[in-house]
């Protein structure tokens, strides 16, 4: 098994405040590795790390074997790495075809390829993404006029689109109705077998990470807490005491 | 450069220059104590701004016109424009609120446009100004001088700013607009009547411009086409000093009063404004990529 | 996609070959209003070209004016300096003795436009590096304090004849050629290929892709998008062909004035800003809807309303801002989304659209 | 029947003082023209009809609005609009479409620089505006035994054609004395403080401060002169008059000079307002109050018309031209002859001092009403 | 209720509880479903029937939504005095606007809403929380960032008279929870996440309601911060007696909370019945709760 994306001793402080403070973990390619603790405990900290939202104090992010800790969003994104957001953000004034058509990967292309129309290739993995998510009778309504779990499930089919190789996911069952949460982790399974995506996933719903992930790292305070399978983590004093509380 | 050199040669016209540019960046600093209160608590950028200004001082003119002692004019425009303000907004400004900032922006414009007008038909276009009576002060053998009606015109701008800090922290309304700022839907779950909140703020920030008008028309001249100049100054102070932020503000008038003293004297009037609104694009490039550095950006 | 009219069908084409003839026929049919039907061009032109960056990418700019002004100024300077002196010629203030042949006139003419478009594109690319980067309401006042700035500098600019403004060289007489009606079809000419450029450009990866900034920027970032590339793109763009435009509204108007005609910040800049806004900004057609109207009421606010018609604009404004902000295209397709593509595949799904 | 003037004129805007001022003159003469009977063409009498719009101050919008006139209202003569800007924007418009235009408020040289051929001007062009207070400088400079060349002047100019032009004649005076220009400021029209520009006079003790700046530069320097304690020996200005400085700031006026088209003191006279004095009562009569030269001029442009069309005997727009380029009469404003320019050469600019809270004119010598003050 | 009960409750479900995944539904399969189910709605007569005591909060033929577009369609709602109500539902399904509603945040096309007999369908926000006792925490973040902890406190008791009162209030809630009275003097900007909604929770009780409306409690919280604010939210029912209206995505833990249980769909009610009896009933499960 190849690493896919290793963190090392990553730290980042905020003025006084410590969000991370010398983490390290990896992902393995094809893995899906869920990230839990308490809140404030710096994981979204982590994630904006890792995509370049911010500079890193110190440590170092790779992937694929690449330093990625000095890139630009952008550029990280193009190498495959991708994120969501904890609130859903997708683009509310255009429809779910263009919402989707814009999402393919941003790769090498010069600037009259930027002026290009769009390959019949995208459109029909459009489609196909599309049925795949449920959203194929309302693909060309504003994706602004879509219901809260519609808007996710769409954001989540726009990184699909992007045929990313790891994808990075905050909280992405928050708010969702517990029956649909059933069936966007259906869709990550999936997504994970099917297309081959490593996952990580940042939850607090333990009914959805004890289900998906393989491998939990428990954060609290900034440190890395506890790391194990889902048996173990759940039995974790420490992680019991920090986050979970008393059964 | 021949005017660096009388600056260097005769240091005390650096006197002058600083102190008249804090005079003027007095009257620019009470223009954008509102502004930055109305774009910190409506999130609205009012453009009509400059326009309160002219109107405060055309409504000094008119009472002194009928006899009315000139500095009773000042306390009389804060009070009219106060109405006007609180007018306007239930006309509106109120369906400005929670609306695009752009929204507001041009919906102030055409209202700016609107009043221009209206002044020019209900005054005229005629250069004004309101004699005093009050001399100027002569400091280092004649050769500074501080006439009184700007002298009051900077303490009146500390002692309102001071005002406002007061108001802002201990009164009840104070705190409702504080509080209606930060978040106003939880302003309004807390019962406090938010719609009155933006009127009284927006009332508020047209007074003060009134007080600042009833000054202009007294130490320099007003016009109803002058407006826009107040508006785009106070827009660079708020830019620079940030919102709610009323020290800033008075810091940044008296920065750019002065600032926009030398640009006139070692560059030449023509280049005074241009100077200005370069300033004000470099302060905010430097802060967005000051910003940038950090992968954040100035919103 | 966006846009009324945006699918290819019998009804567009129609549409086009319409206002074509309306295009070719109108100013034989009022020669009296060949000014203000030439007018009406510049405004569909700067309104369209606002939109590309203030509608479509939303970047709320109000220094556009500045591409204007610069193509005004070029245009005319190149028209000038290729035979004269310009600081001369300013000088002298358009004294005769600067007379030029025909052959002269139309390629400096042609020359000061290309020149324009290019120090267009240069000056969007240079500024647009430093101004880009801000963002909401700040990019707004970034752009008209550089917008007044501009005017400002060419007010006081000596060579370019300073607060005392400038004028082109006079149209060659006696060739058979009105000079009106020259720049009339010139400036159709222009618009025509403007829009179809942006059409064609909004209908791509383009034209996705500055709507994605428009919508969420950081999000078009997080998905891998060059989005300073793109913005800049589409400023240059916006830049091209209003820089080319101002190059002819100079010659249109025949006397440039620093701050009332090339930066004009208070009336072209806000009124390109209006127009998009009216019509229905970020839809292809919204700025020309808007710039259709606006123009028309504005012409008939100055006729029958002397001395008040800009208290009416004033009203106008806020009436339109307040109560239209979508716009009159917007306002449409809010009634009927199907004329602009948006379409839900089965009734039944639609019907229970808000039950996900 | 009637004769159709058109004008397009400053009703809002930064110009529209004067733009008033400018629209009282031209009603003023009408009124007073159909009162007594109309002019007669070809033996048949006209009213004259005015159709007027507002151009906003704005040049583009002036241009396109002369167009209107002529296209669509069918005018068969322009008025002048108020300022050299925005007659130089409607300039071009009259000679494409051949309508003669008389003006009475674009004093800019340029104006007749072009080789226009359908544009009049009653006025007195703009560089002539301060000539005789750059000469009165050198006099007494010589007076008091000291060379011409020894005198120093500070400028400050509206940035705008008709303050430029103003300058330009200061500068070429100044030039030929052998004068120093120490400061020489381009006031922006957004003006609302000068005393960055005052400070360095104050540094530099110019003999002459010369400041042009339509009304709002007049004021301001009255203001802030008397505020910053600034000395100097001779203040010349334009648009003292429109500014009403003697009614707004009082002493701090006194001894200001200003340049004047025309004033009511002189002794012209003509058979329609009588003289300069009648004329003025008249206007204050109607308007309220006295009227400011502009408005003067500006009713001479129309009796420049009606004298003309009369002498023509036609409207057709060619002979009208003609007439009017031979013009020659004398009007309670002054003389009027057109050189081939289409400037009036008959008439010179006066200069008035403030002296007791008054109006005085000290030069040109033939109407000095008093003596000049020196140093003010 | 006997407090034993009431902690071997707390025992069986903790946070978001557990359980599988397997149920798995598509979004249509759901709304049609669940609008078949909604073909036997409760009518007022039954809903009145759950209610114990004197209706203290009623809705009757609410009809609302935002700008034109009707959200709500003909909603009926009994609560008692001192019993709490959990609405669940799938997402869009209407449950904020219910509270909205209530609150005067939307358009009312039709119907009333009564408290304790009053009719306050269009009394202003202010007027709902002086005169009808009603207060609200909403569903996304409410603090002030930029005030204390404290000051933020004391905020909930803008609308009373004597400044002094509130202050002791504020006490109280500090000595009871020593974790915000730690940060008294900090920016509320800074709190995390947990923090904050306790924050909010915490200054519901200093404006001292009759009624509470509280909107997905435990959003984006970490378990132990689910169960404390439950616990909160339990003894402001139980100890101060009041009347709780609620909506949680969370509905296994907000159902085994409260004493009633709505189940809304597109904007109309589809099921009603005590919170256990909804728990327990297998189409709510498998439709709502996840299986
Ligand atoms: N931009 C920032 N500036 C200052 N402090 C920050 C910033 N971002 C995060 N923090 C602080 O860093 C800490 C970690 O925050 P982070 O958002 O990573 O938590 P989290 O683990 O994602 O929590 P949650 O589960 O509530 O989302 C918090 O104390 C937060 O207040
Ligand atoms: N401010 C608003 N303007 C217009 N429509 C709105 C607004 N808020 C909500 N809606 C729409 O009203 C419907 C109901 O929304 P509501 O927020 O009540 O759902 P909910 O049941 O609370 O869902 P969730 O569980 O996702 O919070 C949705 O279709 C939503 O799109
Ligand atoms: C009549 C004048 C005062 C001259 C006028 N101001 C001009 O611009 O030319
Ligand atoms: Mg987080
Ligand atoms: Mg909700």
């Amino acid at each position: 098994m190849t690493t896919m994306l290793n963190v090392e001793s990553v730290s980042k402080r905020f003025g006084g405040i410590i969000a991370n403070s010398d983490i390290s973990m990896h992902v393995n390619q094809g893995e899906i590795v869920g990230l839990i603790g308490p809140n404030g405990s710096g994981k979204t900290t982590l994630y904006n790390s890792i995509v370049g939202y911010h500079p890193i104090d110190s440590g170092s992010v790779q992937f694929e074997g690449q330093e990625i800790s000095k890139m630009l969003v952008p550029q990280i994104a193009r190498l495959g790495l991708l994120r969501t957001f904890q609130q859903t953000r997708i683009y509310g004034a255009m429809t779910c075809v263009e919402n989707m058509l814009i999402s393919v990967p941003h790769k090498e292309e010069g600037i009259f390829a930027l002026l290009q129309r769009h390959p019949k290739a995208d459109l029909e993995r459009c489609d196909e993404l599309m049925e795949f998510v449920g959203l194929y009778s309302k693909r060309h309504l504003m994706a602004g006029s879509l219901s809260f779990g519609q808007q996710k499930l769409l954001e989540f089919a726009m990184a699909l689109m992007n045929e990313p190789k790891m994808l990075l996911l905050d909280e992405p069952t928050a708010g969702i109705n517990p029956t649909l949460i059933n069936g966007l982790l259906d869709r990550l399974l999936r997504a994970n077998q099917e297309f081959g995506i490593t996952l990580l996933v940042i939850e607090h719903n333990m009914r959805v990470i004890m289900n998906i992930a393989k491998r939990i790292y428990c954060l609290a305070h900034g440190q890395l807490l506890a790391e194990g399978g889902p048996n173990e983590i759940q039995n974790d004093p420490r992680v019991i005491d920090a986050y979970l509380g008393a059964h | 450069m021949d005017n660096i050199d009388i600056l260097i040669q005769a240091p005390i016209f650096n006197v002058q220059l600083l102190l008249d540019g804090v005079l003027i960046g007095a009257l620019f600093a009470l223009a954008a104590y509102g502004m930055a209160l109305v774009w910190g608590v409506m999130n609205i950028i009012n453009i009509v701004q400059g326009e309160f200004v002219i109107l405060g001082g055309f409504v000094a003119w008119s009472l002194f016109q009928v006899g009315v002692p000139p500095l009773f004019g000042i306390p009389a425009a804060a009070i009219a424009l106060f109405i006007l303000g609180y007018l306007l907004y239930k006309l509106v400004i109120f369906r400005l609120v929670d609306r695009d900032l752009f929204i507001s922006l041009l919906a102030t414009f055409g209202m700016s446009i609107l009043l221009q007008q209206l002044m020019n038909e209900v005054f005229g276009a005629d250069v004004q100004t309101v004699d005093t009576q009050l001399q100027s002060w002569f400091i280092f053998e004649g050769m500074v001088s501080v006439p009184q009606i700007k002298l009051l015109a900077f303490v009146l701008t500390l002692v309102i700013a001071v005002c406002l800090v007061v108001f802002m922290r201990k009164s009840r309304m104070g705190q409702a607009i504080r509080a209606t700022a930060q978040n106003a839907r939880a302003a309004r779950i807390l019962g406090i009547d938010t719609d009155k909140v933006y009127a009284t703020t927006y009332g508020i920030n047209a007074a003060v411009c009134g007080a600042a008008g009833a000054l202009v028309v007294m130490s320099l001249t007003i016009h109803p086409f002058q407006g826009l100049a107040y508006t785009i100054r106070s827009f660079t102070i708020v830019v620079v000093a940030g919102l709610g932020n009323i020290a800033g503000v008075v810091a940044s008038a008296f920065g750019l009063g002065v600032a926009e003293q030398y640009a006139g004297f070692v560059l030449g009037a023509e280049y005074q404004l241009a100077f200005v609104y370069l300033l004000l694009v470099v302060i905010l490039m430097y802060r967005s990529f000051m910003l940038g550095r950090q992968r954040k950006y100035l919103k | 996609m966006s846009g009324i009219m945006s699918k290819k069908s019998g009804l567009e084409i129609g549409g086009f070959i319409a206002i074509l003839i309306a295009a070719v026929v109108a100013p034989f049919l009022f020669p009296g209003l060949q000014t203000q039907l030439t007018m009406l061009w510049v405004m569909i032109l700067i309104a369209l070209t606002w939109d590309v960056v203030g509608g479509q990418m939303g970047y709320n700019s109000f220094g556009n004016v500045i591409f204007f002004g610069l193509g005004m100024y070029t245009t005319a300077v190149v028209q000038v300096g290729l035979f004269f002196d310009v600081g001369t010629y300013t000088d002298a203030q358009g004294a005769a003795g600067f007379a030029l042949t025909t052959g002269q006139y139309f390629s400096g003419l042609a020359l000061g436009l290309l020149i324009s478009a290019l120090i267009g594109v240069v000056f969007a690319v240079v500024i647009g590096t430093g101004l880009l980067g801000l963002r909401g309401h700040y990019f707004a006042i970034g752009t008209l304090g550089l917008g007044i700035a501009f005017g400002e500098i060419f007010a006081g600019w000596d060579w370019v004849g300073a607060g005392s403004g400038m004028v082109p060289p006079l149209f060659p007489s006696g060739i058979g050629l009105q000079p009106k009606v020259f720049y009339y079809f010139m400036m159709v000419l222009l618009t025509a290929v403007t829009f179809f450029s942006l059409r064609r450009l909004y209908a791509g990866r383009f034209g996705l892709a500055i709507n994605a900034i428009r919508d969420d920027e950081d999000k078009a970032e997080a998905m891998g998008l060059r989005t300073t590339r793109y913005k800049t793109i589409a400023w240059a763009i916006s830049a091209l062909f209003l820089a080319i435009g101002g190059g002819l509204a100079g010659n249109v108007l025949g006397f440039i004035d620093p701050r009332d005609s090339a930066f004009a910040g208070a009336t072209f800049g806000v009124w390109m800003v209006l127009m998009a806004i009216l019509g229905g900004k970020g839809l292809l057609w919204g700025p020309v809807v808007g710039a259709i109207v606006f123009h028309v009421t504005q012409e008939l606010f100055w006729t029958y309303l002397l001395g008040w018609q800009r208290v009416a604009l004033g009203l106008l404004i806020v009436i339109i801002v307040v109560f239209f902000p979508l716009g009159i295209l917007g306002w449409l397709r809010e009634r009927k989304p199907e004329l602009f593509g948006y379409r839900v595949e089965d009734e039944e799904a639609a019907s229970e659209g808000n039950a996900s | 029947d009637t004769i159709r003037l058109g004008s397009a004129i400053s009703l809002t805007g930064k110009y529209s003082t004067n733009g008033a001022h400018t629209k009282n003159g031209y009603d003023l003469a009408a009124k007073l023209l159909n009162d007594a009977g109309g002019v007669m063409v070809g033996g048949v009498a006209h009213k004259i009809e005015i159709v007027y719009y507002d151009d906003e101050s704005t040049p583009a919008r002036g241009a396109q609005l002369a167009e209107r006139l002529i296209q669509q209202d069918g005018v068969q003569f322009l008025l002048g609009p108020y300022s050299s800007g925005l007659t130089k924007a409607i300039a071009p418009v009259t000679e494409n479409y051949g309508v003669p235009m008389v003006e009475a408020n674009g004093a800019s040289r340029s104006l007749f620089t072009q080789g226009y051929k359908y544009l009049f001007a009653v006025l007195s062009t703009s560089e002539q505006y301060l000539t005789s207070a750059i000469a009165l400088a050198a006099e007494i400079a010589e007076k008091e035994g000291k060379k011409a060349s020894d005198v120093t002047i500070a400028g400050a100019f509206e940035n705008d054609p008709f303050s430029q032009d103003v300058r330009a004649g200061v500068l070429a005076d100044a030039e030929k004395f052998g004068m120093k220009v120490v400061i020489d400021d381009k006031l922006p029209p957004e003006l609302n403080d000068m005393s960055a520009t005052l400070t360095k006079v104050k540094a530099l003790k110019p003999d002459v401060l010369v400041v042009s700046g339509h009304s709002k530069g007049a004021a301001l320097a009255i203001r802030q002169l008397s505020e910053m304690g600034v000395q100097v020996p001779m203040l010349a200005m334009t648009h003292c008059d429109a500014a009403d400085i003697i009614g707004q700031f009082g002493a701090a006026a006194e001894g200001a000079l200003c340049a004047s088209q025309w004033a009511p003191s002189l002794s012209y006279s003509d058979d329609l307002f009588g003289s300069a004095a009648d004329f003025a009562k008249l206007f204050e009569d109607t308007y309220g109050y006295a009227p400011p030269y502009q408005a003067a001029e500006s009713a001479a442009a129309v009796q420049v018309f009606a004298d003309a069309i009369g002498r023509a005997g036609t409207l057709e727009a060619n002979a009208v031209r003609d007439a009017l380029a031979v013009t020659e009469i004398q009007t309670f404003y002054g003389n009027i002859k057109f050189d081939e320019t289409g400037k009036n050469i008959a008439k010179p600019m006066v200069l008035y001092q403030v002296q007791d809270g008054e109006f005085q004119v000290v030069a040109p010598t033939k109407w000095a009403s008093a003596k000049l003050r020196y140093p003010r | 209720m006997a407090s034993e009960t009431e902690s071997e409750k707390k025992k069986r479900i903790s946070g978001y509880g557990t359980g599988t995944v397997e149920s798995v539904m598509s979004v249509d399969q759901v709304a049609k479903e669940a609008q078949a189910l909604s073909e036997q709605r409760p009518d007022a007569a039954t809903l009145r029937g759950y209610c114990k005591g004197e209706p203290f909060v009623t809705i009757e033929g609410l009809r609302a939504g935002y700008g034109k577009m009707e959200i709500l369609h003909e909603f009926d709602l009994v609560v008692g005095k001192g019993q709490s109500l959990c609405l669940i539902g799938p997402n869009g399904a209407g449950k904020s606007t219910i509270l909205h509603s209530i609150f005067g945040f939307t358009n009312i096309y039709g119907g009333k809403i009564f408290v304790g007999g009053n009719d306050i369908t269009s009394l202003s926000p202010k007027e709902k929380l002086r005169d009808a006792g009603v207060a609200y925490i909403l569903q996304d973040n409410s603090v002030f960032p930029d005030m204390t902890v404290e000051e933020n406190l004391l905020m909930g008791g803008y609308l009373k008279n004597r400044p002094a009162e509130a202050k002791q209030s504020a006490d109280r809630v500090f000595e009871k929870y020593t974790r915000l009275a730690d940060r008294r003097h900090q920016r509320a900007g800074t709190l995390s996440g947990g923090e904050r909604r306790l924050l909010e929770i915490s200054r519901a009780l200093i404006m001292n309601p009759e009624v509470l409306l509280v909107d997905e409690p435990s959003i984006g919280l970490e378990p132990r911060f689910i169960d404390m604010v439950f616990e909160i939210l339990a003894d402001l029912q139980n100890v101060e007696g009041k009347t709780i209206v609620m909506v949680e995505q969370n509905a296994k833990k907000g159902l085994e909370f409260a004493d009633l249980g709505y189940v809304l769909v597109s904007g109309q009610l589809a099921l009603a019945g005590t919170g256990t009896e909804l728990l327990e009933n297998p189409e709510v499960g498998r439709l709502f709760l996840g299986g």
